[in-house]
């Protein structure tokens, strides 16, 4: 555990709404191995995206980490000032976002904005900066790159834009690379384009990567650990193929049987898990899950769960899981 | 972008035509016969339709409109009936005089607009913030007439820092410094709710456009606040805010009527008010056509400045043409 | 479009560049003791034409009297006079035939236009000719309808020599001479030869006189300009420059007035005069205005039929209080239609005292004692209706409901020139000339709209004949009695208006003006003031 | 369910044949031709009594547009479409009308497709109101029903759809479809803007509604696995195209056609044993614009398999196997 | 489930009926309630709101809680607040300025809300048709508005106001033209964004004719911005208004509302500043008061405002 490049350590971030305050991450624990790849999993409002944007330090008001640590490298990330943390970001870590239609600055040539970055965070400049702008285009498979740098983002399309996204988060050789749910907004052949490339990518420069998606086949085409997220806290934590083969958490196990494979038959049985999740406004005491979880018993709705070092390798919070790990 | 400067060009033609018809009924539904300012109370009767004759005022209406139109399409805007001065020389420097106005009064407010506008998005619900919301709602709501009395009251009467009325001092005036100095307190007046506006549209505006994804992208680029604000967000935002500042100049060109009351300044608006007192009917055309003409203008400046920014548009064109 | 832009830019450039050559050379002169110096005026409203005979109201006339010279003018310098009298112009005397129809002038000798045309007896001919002659090349109809109650009673124009000037008229008219002072058109004469060059049309753009200033120049709706003529035959100006300056807003007037942008403002609102001679400015008041505000009543109206509605509305009017209450000095109460700035004047005519109770009783026997609704369309003169809304609380009181129709003056004017139709009660005026012969025209049978301004429909032919036999008369003091009689059956048979009162005309001016003098008419004689620097 | 219709024999419920749209664009010159889009450019396909036939593609393949040519939402360039012996496309405003009966459509975004300002409950009694059947109290009681029938508590009667998870909306929204009862229901990714762990609750329900109604269902997504599990057939799109139909089985088992094989191996598989990232399938390259695709098949510029052929000749959608069409020079 | 309504068919009606009432009742109910609630978020939205209540009541109850007859003259002229017992002393003409207040809200008022709720109801039937209708309706309708949007508002109710008699009425008609290009314009672009909502073509699907999606789907969802747009205007309309009637072309004396009280009081600017500073600020109030409410409705009306 030594070579981590980014401790998180009980980060909460809430923002504080009129009708209460919006627990959106609370006390989430982890660490990223260099040149690993970690998914982070859940449904939408888990919980996903503000932890990749308390990491970067993008969080606005009403929205406030409220507690917690973020170390990388031996820096506090929380300590930074805002010009230090600006100095950090798309240098030493970079992010891809989830709409590649809507994350490209509309006014400026797709070269302005790679060049941007390279020149913020290098001492490129000129002609250099568009040279080092052409050679990252063609690193993430953009054809006839010189002559597409004076593009405006309207002329390409998703895919290629996405391309351009992740030549930006590249573009200084980041020790960490962030994709917030990179291909949801794209078909299914492009996504798996883009998905090749960012493993190349993560692949060549030895980056640790963390990628945040709620598509369970993404995960397990990428992901070296997986941490489960359910309404602002980490459910369950663990190596990818001990996840998917022995899910100890009741929703982690709901989740992965709610998935339709492609080999499914018509006839199989379409589960689900039933009820829907939680806001997180003003959550009482007790683990979220627990209106909707098979396996919930009084304890459940009383206490926060427990951390379980389960005996399958893998990181559970829940009571249940503690239970069973109790039992002889 | 030709195509649509060409297309943009076409669809004034039909509003112009529009609008000199509505010009034309307007200044002939007015009651009141400029021949009771043309013959005086002592005339008779025949002396009344005689003149009428003369002018041309008999005639049925779309025979006088045709005629009307044919001249402004020659370029002639007839002559004026209250004092027979040829309309284009009468309105044109009371219009230069307006535009004088309207441009510095359109400045204060883009710079005034601008600066509390993006200042205000870029700390929202922050004291300033609060500060400028409050400030815009005020000089919004304010009567022009009412604040323009206050200006001179205190700068002019109480401290006797800024002349009161005019656009040049009558004796021994005349200059640049002079006439700058006479701006001063109609600017204000005219430009505090124009800066209001703008102010409150380009706050709306910034927020909207910091909301959105390719800034968290520029941040998350580790590009500066200071840039983002300035380049990434301020160019996207510059439509809307054109369109407004446009707008907004539009107007001030149209006469700030009250302004140019209380300050005694001799512009298109007061010229117009002055003519429809009179029943000067060429005048009223001459110079609700010049105000419509000058917005529609400035509109179509805006539209083509918009074009011109907006990548997809002038884009098209370059595609095309390679 | 592109070529009109290029002329919006330009023209602006040469209005400011233009407006400081012009007035940059100012106040170079320096101030001598009694002499110099530039009176500006505010004036509230635009000017007309200047071209006398084609321009109609006292606001003008202001600028042309000093530009242009009629045969004779009015001795404005003598304010404690009761009336203004005739002294020579360009006619250095004339003399009246004994049957009081031929006017003989003897013209000054030696006088040039502004523009060297020397001034003579063909020149007087060729412009009374233009308003008063038809056959004539110059003869301009605009000008024939201004001067209409002028030029009505000539019959004919002669050249005797070159410096005497006759003029014949259809009947024997004692007052006629000065009607041409007090009408709409003046009759004053402008060079031929700037009406060869300029046109009938453009005359106006190039005024052209004898008077003691000239011309410097004119911005539409903004100011005029003019300066001292040196060459004036006689006694010259003091002013180096006269500027009429308009500022509409009334409490602009007063601002730059304060702001010293100005030195002279008249209409000044009434609440502030106080103010402003504390604060050092001079107030100058004329009692003796050939003018007189009042309301006209509608002889047709249902109610006003009966004589003893429009009795007891004169009775209900507290004329005092108007003039203390509202005009606070600056006029006073007037009971007659005779003005003061008449020969005929009769100071202490009251027909009707304040009486409201009287009011009531007669309005009661009239069958109006539950009360009455009148419309009232009275004008917008800048005074926020101050006499006006007096009136309406006085009625209120005798159970009057008068319900006011503010208009807009040329709408106003043009429906006061159609008489007034059955629904309005009263319209209102102010109005007088020098002549006690005025009221005939508000009055007289044969002038009921379109032929005429009785716009009250009034209508009494013993009334007519008593100004008939008034301008025929030579003796004045018969005269007097003559229009005092007429102005009796008005005012008491026949009740044919509220007179209200007269207006002292105040004028505000700076401490350094100097000379000024308010006069008995609304224009003044600006050959007498200076400002001291 | 008793008046489910559904004895009017063994021809299909629908049959679509050359349907055909194009848009008219703007035109980018003064004095050019607008350019058109070719957003369906001949689809034939059948949809047989209470089966669930599948339409998959990516974005931009003429799936959606298809959906609303089928129930004359939107006014086709070409082709027929046949429901139930009624031709679709010929019927005047007023039997269409009475066609809306028979076919209801269920969108992808369950909020954006309810009215925002109306009650859930009033949203699913709006059919029969359109169409004049029964009084309001009818319509109420019939809602309240309905509202139960997809699995929500008649409480819920006075909810805004804001108030409300996606699920639960589109819930809502297949309950209105369903309130006409009418024998065709159009799926137009239905699921697609719905969580995992909720996905599933509303595809039980989908089938569940089938067996219970009679119902026949045309179900649009992008999403494969979905499709195979939900599907009795499926088609796939491409560039306004059907390049192949089977039976679901078939087509997944043993995909024909090139795009159709890209499509399946592009899938990343919920298993810690199937394929890395860098082993994924799929395909190099963009979908051509739909404004101007490319000559002859409209996959040739990204086919592994292309042949001269492919870019001169379009091929012809032709039965290889028993209910297998394929449209490709290979088979 | 088919089953149950045909077998007790009449009974079950029998309940339904009652309770559909009582559910309708409960729907307006929840809906009022659930806007309020949003509304309630906004304090100076809140505050503003009661402010307008207690000035829009004053204006009503002006003929019975005036201390004085607002035309008769009860005091100095000109008095200072507190001279002659009146609280806000007197006008120039020595009327008493709290009940000229009190008057002047009756006319002002007026003059803010009906050329608004005019012009707003002009503009949504034009709006609505130009903006659903589209083709070259929507091309005529627009450029016909154009026309009119190229001329100054103020200018263009002067125009109008300076042709025709002074008063009330004409001050309304001037500023209700005046207005309608405005809302027209917002009216069209908010049903051209609704007409492309998914919700109009659920409804088209569901067998919807042109009039009830135009009445239940376009109509309530186009209203709530154009609501919040007109409301916010009312403030403004009268300052326009006043300013017309400082020109004297608004109502008739001896009656004012606060735009008149300005312009009389301004003759006596320096001696009696009083005079204009309350009317004057009197209308600012006023209408920030409607640009609050404008904010505040601009949540309540909102439905996913409305949701926590």
């Amino acid at each position: 555990m030594s070579d981590a490049v980014l401790k998180v350590d009980d980060l909460r971030t809430h923002f504080r709404l009129r009708a209460g305050t919006l627990k959106a991450v609370d006390g989430l624990s982890f660490e990223l191995q260099a040149g690993r790849v970690l998914c982070i999993v859940g449904e939408s409002g888990s919980g996903k995206s503000v932890t990749a944007q308390s990491i970067m330090r993008l969080i606005m008001p009403p929205g406030r980490i409220v507690q917690g640590g973020i170390t990388f490298r031996d820096q506090d990330l929380l300590a930074l000032t805002e010009r230090e943390m600006e100095d950090l970001r798309g240098n030493r870590i970079g992010m891809i976002f989830q709409d590649p239609m809507t994350s490209l600055n509309p006014v400026f040539t797709i070269g302005e904005q790679i060049v941007e970055t390279i020149v913020a965070h290098t001492s490129l400049s000129g002609e250099d900066a568009r040279a080092r702008a052409v050679e990252l285009m063609r690193l993430v498979g953009i054809p006839e790159p010189e002559g597409r740098l004076s593009d405006y983002p309207h002329q390409f399309s998703g895919g290629m834009r996405q391309r351009v996204l992740i030549a930006i988060a590249i573009a200084c050789e980041p020790d960490i690379l962030i994709a917030d749910e990179p291909t949801t907004a794209l078909d299914v052949t492009i996504q798996a384009q883009i998905l090749r490339l960012l493993s190349d990518v993560q692949k060549k420069l030895g980056s640790a990567m963390i990628l945040i998606t709620h598509d369970l086949g993404v995960v397990s085409a990428m992901a070296d650990e997986v941490l489960v997220m359910y309404s602002g806290r980490m459910v369950e934590y663990g190596d990818v193929k001990t996840i998917f083969r022995n899910p100890r958490h009741p929703y982690t196990q709901g989740l992965l049987d709610s998935i339709i494979k492609l080999d499914d038959s018509r006839e199989s049985e379409l589960r689900s898990i039933s009820g829907l999740p939680p806001i997180p406004i003003d959550p009482p005491p007790g683990c979220a899950f627990r209106d909707r979880c098979v396996k919930a018993f009084d304890l459940c709705g009383e206490q926060d769960p427990p951390w379980v070092e389960t005996g399958t390798g893998s990181t559970a919070v829940c009571h249940a899981v503690a239970a069973e790990e109790a039992a002889p | 972008m030709t195509r649509f400067i060409v297309m943009r060009l076409l669809t004034i033609v039909p509003i112009m035509f529009g609008v000199s018809f509505f010009v034309f009924i307007l200044a002939h539904l007015a009651p009141g016969d400029v021949t009771t300012t043309l013959t005086g109370p002592y005339a008779t009767e025949e002396t009344r339709e005689q003149i009428r004759e003369s002018l041309g005022l008999n005639e049925p209406l779309p025979v006088q409109y045709g005629k009307w139109l044919s001249h402004i399409l020659q370029g002639e805007f007839g002559k004026s009936i209250a004092n027979r001065r040829m309309v284009a020389e009468l309105i044109f420097p009371k219009f230069a005089n307006s535009a004088i106005l309207a441009l510095t009064s359109a400045a204060m407010a883009y710079v005034i607009g601008l600066f509390a506008g993006i200042f205000a998005a870029s700390r929202p619900y922050g004291y300033f913030d609060r500060f400028t919301i409050a400030g815009t709602l005020m000089f919004g709501s304010i009567p022009p007439y009412w604040f323009g009395l206050l200006l001179v009251l205190l700068f002019s009467l109480t401290w006797r820092w800024l002349p009161a009325t005019g656009m040049t001092k009558i004796v021994g005036g005349g200059g640049p410094i002079d006439v700058i100095l006479h701006l001063i307190l109609p600017t204000i007046a005219a430009g505090a709710a124009p800066a209001a506006i703008i102010a409150r549209t380009v706050r709306a505006t910034m927020l909207e456009i910091l909301s959105q994804n390719y800034i968290k992208v520029a941040r998350a680029k580790g590009i500066r606040r200071g840039v983002i604000l300035r380049k990434h967000a301020l160019r996207n935002a510059l439509p809307p805010i054109a369109t407004i500042c446009g707008l907004q100049l539009g107007y001030l060109l149209g006469g700030v009527l009250f302004v140019e009351v209380i300050f005694a300044w001799p512009g298109i608006g007061y010229q117009l008010w002055q003519a429809i007192q009179a029943r000067d009917i060429p005048t009223i055309q001459g110079a609700s056509l010049i105000i419509a003409v000058a917005f529609v203008l400035v509109n179509l400046a805006v539209d083509v400045f918009n074009a011109y920014t907006d990548p997809k548009i002038r884009i098209s064109e370059g595609v095309r043409s390679r | 479009m592109f070529r009109s832009l290029r002329t919006v830019a330009l023209a602006g450039a040469v209005t400011v560049a233009g407006a400081s050559l012009a007035l940059g050379a100012l106040d170079t002169k320096s101030a001598k003791a009694e002499q110099g110096g530039t009176l500006i005026w505010s004036i509230p409203a635009a000017m007309s034409l200047f071209d006398p005979p084609q321009s109609c109201g006292w606001l003008t006339k202001n600028a042309t009297h000093m530009i242009f010279d009629g045969l004779v003018e009015l001795e404005l310098g003598k304010p404690e006079k009761g009336w203004a009298t005739l002294r020579p112009a360009l006619a250095e005397s004339w003399t009246v035939s004994e049957d009081g129809m031929t006017y003989t002038f003897n013209l000054r000798k030696g006088v040039k236009f502004h523009d060297g045309t020397p001034f003579n007896a063909e020149v007087a001919k060729w412009n009374y000719d233009r308003f008063s002659n038809p056959d004539a090349p110059q003869y301009n109809e605009v000008a024939n309808a201004y001067l209409n109650f002028y030029a009505r009673w000539i019959a004919s124009t002669r050249v005797v020599d070159e410096h005497t000037f006759e003029i014949v008229l259809t009947q024997p008219h004692y007052e006629w001479l000065q009607i041409g002072q007090s009408s709409c058109g003046q009759p004053e004469m402008i060079s031929p030869t700037a009406w060869e060059i300029h046109g009938d049309q453009d005359i106006a753009l190039h005024p052209v006189g004898t008077g003691p200033f000239k011309f410097v120049e004119r911005e539409i709706d903004v100011m005029v300009v003019l300066e001292r003529n040196d060459d004036y035959y006689g006694e010259p100006a003091k002013l180096d420059y006269m500027v009429y300056r308009q500022i509409t807003d009334p409490a602009t007037r007063i601002a730059a007035l304060r702001a010293g942008e100005i030195n002279m403002v008249t209409e000044p609102t009434w609440d502030e005069i106080e103010n402003l001679v504390d604060e050092g400015f001079q107030l100058l008041l004329q009692p003796n205005v050939p003018s007189v505000w009042y309301a006209a009543f509608n002889m047709q109206h249902p109610a006003l039929q009966d004589v003893r509605v429009r009795k007891a509305i004169n009775m209900a009017i507290d004329r005092e209080g108007v003039a203390r209450e509202v005009l606070r000095g600056t006029g006073k109460a007037e009971h007659g239609m005779l003005s003061a700035g008449t020969f005929a004047y009769d100071p202490d005519y009251n027909p009707y005292p304040y009486d409201p109770e009287g009011a009531k009783a007669l309005l009661e026997e009239a069958g109006y004692g539950d009360g009455l609704e009148l419309t009232f369309e009275i004008f917008d003169y800048g005074w926020n209706e101050a006499w006006e809304k007096w009136m309406q609380r006085d009625l209120k009181k005798v159970g009057i409901d008068l319900k006011l129709n503010k208009l807009e003056w040329m709408t106003y004017l043009g429906k006061w020139l159609q008489g007034m139709p059955e629904t309005v009660a009263m319209n209102s005026m102010g109005w007088g000339w020098s002549v006690p012969y005025w009221t005939a025209h508000a009055t007289r049978c044969d002038h009921h709209p379109p032929n005429g301004i009785n716009g009250g429909w009034y209508c009494n032919e013993a009334v007519d004949a008593l100004y008939q036999q008034a301008i025929q008369t030579k003796d004045q003091a018969e005269a007097t009695k003559l229009y005092r009689e007429a102005n009796r059956i008005i005012m008491e048979e026949d009740v044919a208006f509220v007179p209200v009162f007269s207006y002292h005309n105040p004028i505000i001016l700076a401490p350094n003006v100097k000379g000024f003098v308010n006069g008995q008419e609304n224009w003044y004689d600006y050959t007498l003031p200076w400002v001291e620097e | 369910m008793s008046d489910g219709g559904n004895g009017a024999g063994g021809g299909p419920l629908l049959s679509v044949e050359g349907l055909v749209k194009h848009f008219k664009l703007d035109p980018k010159g003064l004095f050019e031709a607008p350019p058109i889009l070719r957003a369906v450019d001949g689809v034939d396909f059948d949809v047989r009594r209470g089966e669930t036939l599948g339409l998959v593609g990516e974005s931009g393949c003429g799936k959606s547009t298809t959906a609303r040519l089928v129930l004359r939402l939107i006014e086709p360039t070409a082709g027929s479409v046949v429901l139930d012996d009624v031709d679709v496309l010929a019927c005047s405003k007023k039997e269409l009308l009475a066609l809306r009966r028979e076919m209801q459509i269920v969108f992808q975004d369950p909020l954006s497709s309810l009215n925002p300002r109306m009650s859930v409950g009033n949203s699913i009694a709006e059919p029969l109101r359109f169409h004049g059947i029964g009084d309001k109290v009818d319509r109420f009681d019939r809602a309240r029903e309905f509202l139960e029938v997809v699995g929500l508590s008649t409480d819920y009667y006075d909810r805004l759809p804001h108030e409300f998870s996606g699920g639960q909306n589109q819930r809502v929204a297949i309950a209105r479809a369903l309130i006409l009862q009418p024998k065709l229901l159009i799926l137009d990714e239905p699921v697609s803007a719905l969580d995992v762990s909720i996905r599933a609750q509303i595809l039980r329900l989908l089938i569940d509604l089938q067996g219970r109604f009679q119902l026949t269902y045309v179900f649009i997504s992008h999403d494969l696995s979905v499709v195979k599990r939900f599907c009795n057939r499926t088609a796939v799109l491409y560039l306004g195209r059907i390049v192949e139909i089977a039976e679901s089985e078939s087509l997944y088992r043993e995909p024909l056609h090139p795009y159709s094989q890209a499509l399946i191996s592009a899938i990343p598989e919920a298993n810690p044993d199937g394929p890395r990232a860098d082993s994924l399938g799929g395909l190099e390259g963009d979908v051509p614009s739909p404004i101007s695709p490319p000559p002859g098949c409209p996959f040739h510029t990204r086919c592994p398999h292309r042949m001269p052929v492919c870019s001169e000749e379009v091929p012809a959608l032709k039965e290889v196997r028993d209910g297998h069409k394929v449209a490709c020079f290979l088979h | 489930m088919t089953d149950a309504p045909s077998l007790h068919g009449e009974s079950l009606r029998q309940r339904s009926a009652a309770e559909l009432r009582r559910e309708n009742l409960h729907i307006m109910w929840r809906t009022l309630t659930l806007a309020w609630h949003a509304y309630a978020k906004d304090k100076a939205a809140v505050g503003a709101l009661i402010f307008l209540v207690i000035v829009v009541l004053i204006a009503i109850l002006a003929p019975w809680i005036s201390p004085h007859d607002p035309t008769e003259a009860v005091g100095t002229r000109g008095g200072l607040p507190g001279t002659d017992g009146l609280v806000l002393g007197g006008d120039m003409d020595g009327r008493d300025m709290l009940s000229r207040l009190f008057w002047g809200g009756r006319v002002s008022l007026l003059i803010g809300v009906v050329p608004t709720v005019a012009a707003t109801a002009i503009a949504v039937v034009l709006g609505l048709f130009a903006g659903y209708v589209g083709g070259w309706v929507d091309q005529v309708v627009m450029r016909v508005l154009d026309v009119f949007f190229a001329f100054p508002l103020v200018l263009l109710a002067i125009v109008i106001a300076g042709i025709l008699d002074p008063g009330v009425a004409t001050l309304i008609l001037s500023i209700t033209v005046a207005l309608v290009p405005y809302i027209s314009r917002l009216v069209r672009t908010t049903t051209v964004s609704v007409k492309q909502e998914p919700y109009i073509e659920a409804a088209r699907a569901g067998g919807a004719t042109t009039p009830t999606i135009l009445a239940r789907y376009v109509l309530p969802n186009m209203l709530a911005p154009v609501i919040v747009y007109s409301t916010t205007l009312i403030g403004l309309m009268m300052v326009v208004g006043s300013g017309l009637s400082f020109l004297g072309l608004g109502i008739q004396p001896p009656d004012a509302d606060w735009g008149t009280m300005v312009s009389d009081g301004r003759a006596v600017l320096k001696k009696a500043p009083h005079a204009t500073a309350f009317p004057g600020f009197v209308i600012v109030i006023v209408s920030l008061a409607f640009s609050f409410v404008g904010d505040g409705l601009r949540d309540a009306l909102d439905p996913r405002a409305r949701v926590r």
